[in-house]
């Protein structure tokens, strides 16, 4: 009969209106600025740079300046200059460093590919969303030191994937380590050339 | 009294005369409403309340709407302005001389005339009143008229719509 | 308005009138009948000015919970200040009138609209003794009124210049000239049953109750309640709004009549839309459910104006509660809707109701016999014309890939 | 784009066209509905020429939104150019990448590890009822519902969206599949989460229907509305529910079996008239299908590696060739095509975009309907510009 | 003057507004416009008479709203009639109207 359909309607939407008053899942608005949206740890929004300690972030930045990111970033939001000279990183060891190191973050589209290409697990993304900044250019263009955060905010954000990382550099160095001293043993008195991963996988 | 009497006399004349010399139909047909409005005013000042609304739900709600479709449905092509082409001067000229003409002879009738008996007091007359002079003396009447409307209404129906079929190319 | 003849009263119920009296009291005698008419006046605007802020925001706080979202809850505790800051913010906007649009006509349509849509609560009972206009003819009065509204809507379409609004202009007049119809006939066999076009003794004729508990309210007869469905159906048309809301259909026309409006203008048709959508519940409520009477002998204690207010504003939930429902019908189905369904239905229910009338001596079984026949010419109608008006329409039965 | 050459072609259903003549012009109106109207889906314009309301010429106007896609793939690596095809049909970023990852699989010669097309499978009829849902609360949202279907539609949606996000970081962006399987092996939480969502989705389908399938209004205004023959969208390259509505049976699910999907049971529902309301249903249809599909996913899921262990991120040249890969995306066959030189970076780099394919008979459907209904039409045969510009 | 006089003279003067414009406009819809003024006139008369006669007649009141009706019934036959005109030669000039076959 005529009508029916539109009183079926009526009666869902009636539901609907009730529901609402008492049933969460028939309001899942959340009260922004009161209620911080709880991420997932995989969220990302734009890429930072993981330097070992908190203290010193511009003399242990991971980064060594290999441009892989730069060559793989889809928009190539990366600018990165290489440092003529070496500096001692976290290990100690003599490292080019990225003399210049940014990115536009109003260009950058959050693929983080640049996390999946880098070798040196040295970019990682951030979850901070609230960037919004009253004009366009300077502060959109993150500097290295603005860039620059320390490995435990890394494992706040992303504790899983921080301790996995942890774990694979761990097992690299030490890889490089046995490598070394093996070498070492072979021939007495070589340099140690920089450490390459062995796997060469992405930060998965 | 009569002060209103002449407000609503010159909002009916002024308004009516400017429509008709406009040459925006639509400016037109609103000010006409106006003076519709203006004659239910009228109606409300000689105490015929239920005419008055009559009037305004005929004139106003009915027969406006009807005259702005046709205005609508009949712009001429490619003009915004829908103005009215200009006639010429001799034929405007003998209207207006018609026109004018008529009007003095009945303004001379009424002004010569002496009308007798002329009521201060309004006559009351309330729907029930109307209503059982509708159904009673003027029943006939009120037949015939709501025929008429009948037929009227499917004769414009019949006029207004498109041919069924899809009419030829030779169009001019 | 004149409390002369006043039954046995509560103190509530004259509260109004008597605080009227007591402010023109301070007046000359001379000035008196002046200052009572502006107090009534200044009264219903305020109320029914009040009425539409809130009801805008009862609307979308509704239309949000409907839709599983809080709706506005921020200006004021739950968002009760919003309408303000609404107000605020239309008032504060550019006005911007197109170069080409008419600039007369285009600055009258809402002003015209306004004011039209404000004549039809002279003559709505609100109380038992608030009426403010006692007319012999009041419900074509309230009509009359109401036909004048369209003239605005076509005002406001075509002088904007924009092709949006002017085929919402045609539109508008398509569907108010075939709604005007279903809703005058509808309201047809009320005037036919209570013998009036006066608005309060329509009302008075439906006062008293069988046993103290069943009203007698026009709506609770068989005639009555399909001339309240369809009344109610050709008043959502009336008021432009969903699923009849195609002058201003957003999805088609972006926002129809009021696409090249702005600012304060803008917020005026919105007040007038809600002031109409008021005046025709408030009618249908005076028409059909007994104006201000109380629904049952007991519940009289409670001033007759709150029973309006509680009528009405149950109407208007249930318009607000359709938009959030239903989609928007289509030119040529809304008039077809009028033409062959409520219009003929209108009719045949005139019939009913002459059959109620002469069957009005009825006792005893013949009373059910009444009961019967009435319902039948109610139903029987409304099926067959629905059967024809859904005809081709009807839900599917699929077939799936035989693969 | 204008008129069709009807030689060939089924005139449209029921339709009375006129003839326009130039003289006559004054009786018509022509209208500009966008780029910016609210009923077009983003920057899409239809130059429309109507009799009163009655449509009787359609000139859809797009490229507002180009942005060189396929240029930009050409001038970047494989890898970069996955993040773009999000961006194609922002809804079904997940699809589009499989389409994609399927096609560079192909001319790499890479093998996918069985959990990963299962997973791929999940994603894709997430994603299938990501964008079914959005399409019906669109739909019915032209049709002046005033919100209401489309926020149920986007409640749900939300779920799927967070699933997405909890996955691989991004809602809509997802850039989740890679050449030879698939970024982020998920979590049995994130398992248990779509298993979740899976079993509440038929209620929500079912609410859904109830609030609007039956609905008069909804059915008056969409049965017999712009009606698509099948030798015209057939001749059309109409692809996906349009053209499975129009009672074509052709899903590239079945038809070319790729992916995990000869191994799941399910059917393809088919409408018989071709007008906007069968396209609806159609996809109600494939959502409950999808449904059925993502039991079976679940159930099943094998245990394994998630990436060929061949595939390569860096410096990834495959060698030269061509290779197409298609796979049915919720908007119909979305396909890749690919020529490598051997270099970094494809030589030709082409996108099959079932939008703008679908998008081609608009004019079509449209015509003899009235503008309300053009509304209606566009939403049924759903578009998103960002692939019909590209 | 007495209040009668000064009604029929406005009556007569709506009638030769009406009149004019029905003589001198070309357009059809104003033709027809001119026309319903003229009978808006007539129902003046009526009304004037109804109210200043005194007598207990109510006959003029009833032709009111008869004319109203005729009044209506011919605004739709004569915009219809429009309609149709236009519809064959694309135009509302009533001297452009000249031939009876379409």
């Amino acid at each position: 009969m005529l009508g029916t359909g539109l009183l079926q309607g009526l009666a869902v939407t009636a539901k609907n209106l009730v529901g609402s008053f008492h049933d969460p899942a028939r309001l899942p608005t959340l009260e922004y600025p009161e209620v911080q949206p709880q991420l997932p740890e995989a969220y990302r929004n734009f890429p930072f740079l993981v330097s070992e300690s908190a203290e010193d972030p511009m003399g242990t930045l991971r980064c060594v300046a290999c441009q892989i990111c730069e060559k793989e970033c889809p928009p190539q939001c990366i600018y990165i200059e290489k440092s003529k000279d070496k500096k001692p990183d976290a290990a100690g060891k003599q490292q080019i460093f990225p003399a210049v190191f940014v990115i536009d973050t109003s260009v950058c589209m959050s693929c983080q590919i640049c996390v999946e290409v880098c070798p040196f697990e040295s970019i990682k993304m951030d979850q901070v969303f609230a960037i919004a900044t009253t004009e366009r250019f300077g502060s959109l263009l993150l500097t290295r030191e603005q860039l620059a955060k320390p490995n435990s905010y890394y494992h706040q954000i992303h504790p899983t994937e921080a301790a996995e990382v942890d774990r694979r550099l761990a097992a690299d160095r030490q890889a490089a380590e046995d490598k070394a001293k093996a070498a070492a043993a072979a021939k007495s008195a070589a340099p140690t050339p920089p450490a390459k991963p062995a796997t060469g996988g992405p930060a998965a | 009294m009569i002060l209103a009497l002449l407000l609503i006399t010159l909002l009916i004349l002024a308004s009516a005369a400017v429509a008709m010399v406009l040459r925006n139909l639509i400016h037109s047909a609103l000010l006409l409403v106006l003076s519709w409005c203006g004659i239910a005013a009228f109606y409300l000042w000689a105490g015929a309340e239920f005419v008055a609304f009559a009037q305004i739900l005929v004139y106003v709600g009915a027969i406006s709407m009807v005259v702005l479709f046709a205005v609508l449905l009949t712009r001429p092509a490619r003009d915004a302005e829908l103005s009215v082409p200009a006639v010429t001067v001799l034929r405007v000229a003998a209207g207006l001389m018609a026109a004018g003409m008529v009007a003095s002879i009945l303004g001379l009738a009424v002004l010569t005339t002496r009308f007798s008996g002329a009521a201060t007091r309004a006559p009351q007359l309330t729907v029930k009143d109307l209503g059982a002079l509708l159904a009673g003396p003027h029943a006939a009447a009120l037949l015939v008229t709501g025929v008429i409307l009948t037929v009227a209404l499917l004769g414009a129906v019949l006029i207004a719509a498109p041919a069924p079929a899809p009419r030829p190319e030779d169009h001019s | 308005m004149t409390p002369a003849a006043v039954p046995p009263d509560r103190w509530l119920e004259l509260a109004p009138l008597q605080l009227r009296d007591w402010v023109t009291g301070f007046l000359p005698a001379s000035l008196q009948w002046l200052a009572t008419g502006l107090i009534t006046i200044v009264a219903i605007l305020a109320v029914f000015g009040l009425l539409f802020a809130y009801l805008t925001l009862a609307e979308r706080k509704i239309l949000g919970r409907i839709q599983n979202r809080p709706g506005p809850n921020r200006t004021g505790w739950f968002g009760l200040l919003q309408p303000f800051a609404d107000g605020v913010k239309a008032l504060t906007k550019e006005d911007v009138v197109p170069r080409q649009a008419d600039p007369v006509l285009h600055y009258l349509a809402p002003v015209v609209l306004v004011a039209l849509s404000l004549l039809g609560f002279a003559v709505i009972p609100f109380g038992r003794h608030l009426v403010a206009v006692e007319l012999d003819a009041a419900v074509l009065y309230f009509f009359a009124a109401g036909a004048a509204t369209e003239l605005a809507i076509f005002m406001a379409g075509w002088a904007s210049r924009n092709k949006y609004a002017l085929l919402a202009a045609m539109r508008a007049l398509a569907q108010l000239i075939s709604y005007e119809l279903p809703l005058l006939l509808a309201f047809v066999p009320v005037v036919m049953l209570a013998g009036t076009l006066s608005t309060t003794a329509i009302v008075a004729a439906q006062g008293g109750w069988t046993l103290g508990v069943l009203p007698h309210w026009f709506v609770l007869t068989p005639w009555g309640f399909a001339g309240f469905v369809i009344f109610m159906i050709a008043a959502l048309a009336e008021s432009n709004r969903s699923p009849f809301d195609l002058p201003e259909a957003e999805s088609e026309l972006i926002a129809g009549h009021l696409t090249e409006y702005s600012g304060f203008k803008y917020a005026l048709f919105f007040m007038a839309e809600y002031f109409g959508m008021c005046a025709l519940c408030g009618m249908a409520v005076t028409l059909f459910l007994g104006g201000w009477q109380a629904p049952c002998a007991a519940l009289e204690c409670i001033p007759s104006y709150a029973w309006f207010g509680a009528k009405l504003l149950t109407l208007l939930l249930g318009f607000i509660w359709i938009r959030a429902t239903l989609p928007r019908l289509r030119m040529d189905q809304l008039t077809r809707l009028a033409w062959k369904f409520l219009v003929p239905l209108a009719l045949i229910n005139l019939g009913t109701a002459a059959f109620w009338s002469l069957t009005a001596g009825w006792t005893g079984g013949l009373q059910l016999v009444r009961w019967a026949v009435a319902l039948a010419l109610v139903a029987g109608p409304f099926v067959l014309l629905g059967r024809r008006l859904s005809r081709g329409v009807a839900p599917r039965v699929y077939r799936y890939a035989s693969s | 784009m204008s008129a069709p050459d009807s030689s060939f072609l089924a005139p449209p259903a029921g339709s009375q066209v006129r003839a326009v003549h130039d003289e006559f012009h004054g009786d018509l109106l022509e209208v500009s509905m966008g780029p910016h109207h609210p009923s077009t889906h983003g920057v899409f314009r239809m130059i429309v020429t109507l009799d009163g309301e009655t449509i009787v010429k359609l000139k859809p106007v797009f490229g507002y939104l180009h942005r060189n896609h396929e240029k930009l793939g050409e001038n970047t690596s494989y890898l970069a150019s996955m993040p773009y095809t999000d961006r194609l049909d922002y809804l079904n970023s997940m699809t589009n990448n499989w389409a994609y990852a399927l096609a560079v699989e192909r001319l790499a010669g890479l093998a996918v590890p069985a959990r990963a097309e299962y997973l791929r499978v999940i994603l894709a009829e997430l994603t299938r009822l990501l964008n079914h849902s959005c399409l019906a609360g669109f739909l019915l949202q032209d049709c002046g519902c005033s919100g209401t279907p489309l926020m149920y539609a986007f409640r749900e949606r939300e779920k799927i969206l967070d699933l997405f996000e909890s996955l691989s970081g991004s809602r809509m962006m997802c850039n989740f599949q890679r050449f030879g399987g698939c970024r982020v092996d998920p979590s049995a939480d994130w398992l248990a989460g779509v298993q979740q969502l899976t079993d509440g989705y038929g209620a929500f389908l079912d609410e859904f229907e109830a609030l609007l399938t039956g609905n008069e209004i909804f059915m008056a205004r969409t049965q017999g509305v712009g009606r698509l023959a099948a030798p015209l969208a057939i001749s059309a390259g109409v692809t996906g529910p349009v053209l499975r509505a129009s009672g074509v049976a052709h899903d590239l699910r079945k038809v070319d079996g790729y992916g995990a999907y000869p191994q799941f049971d399910f059917r393809v529902p088919l409408g018989d008239h071709g007008d906007t309301y069968d396209r609806y249903m159609v996809r109600i249809l494939e959502m409950r299908e999808s449904i059925q599909i993502l039991r079976q996913a679940l159930a099943r899921l094998p245990d394994g590696p998630i990436m060929d262990p061949k595939a390569k991120l860096r410096g990834f040249r495959p060698k030269a060739g061509e290779a197409y890969g298609r796979i049915e995306g919720p908007k119909g066959e979305i396909g890749f095509y690919l020529i490598s030189d051997g270099s970094p970076n494809p030589y030709r780099y082409r996108v099959r975009p079932p939008s703008f394919i679908n998008l081609t008979i608009l004019e079509d459907l449209c015509l003899g309907h009235t503008v309300a209904d053009a509304v209606i039409i566009l939403g049924s045969v759903d578009i998103v510009l960002g692939e019909v510009d590209r | 003057m007495t209040p009668l006089t000064l009604c029929l003279l406005l009556s007569c003067g709506l009638f030769s507004v009406g009149l004019a414009a029905a003589l001198t406009r070309g357009n059809a819809i104003l033709v027809l416009l001119g026309v319903e003024l003229m009978l808006n006139a007539a129902n003046l008369n009526f009304i004037a008479f109804w109210r200043f006669s005194g007598g207990p007649a109510s006959t003029g009141v009833v032709f009111v709203l008869f004319s109203l009706a005729v009044a209506a019934a011919e605004a739709a036959v004569g915009l219809a009639l429009v309609i149709a005109v236009y519809r064959h030669q694309q135009s509302i000039r009533l001297q452009d109207a000249v031939r009876l076959k379409g």
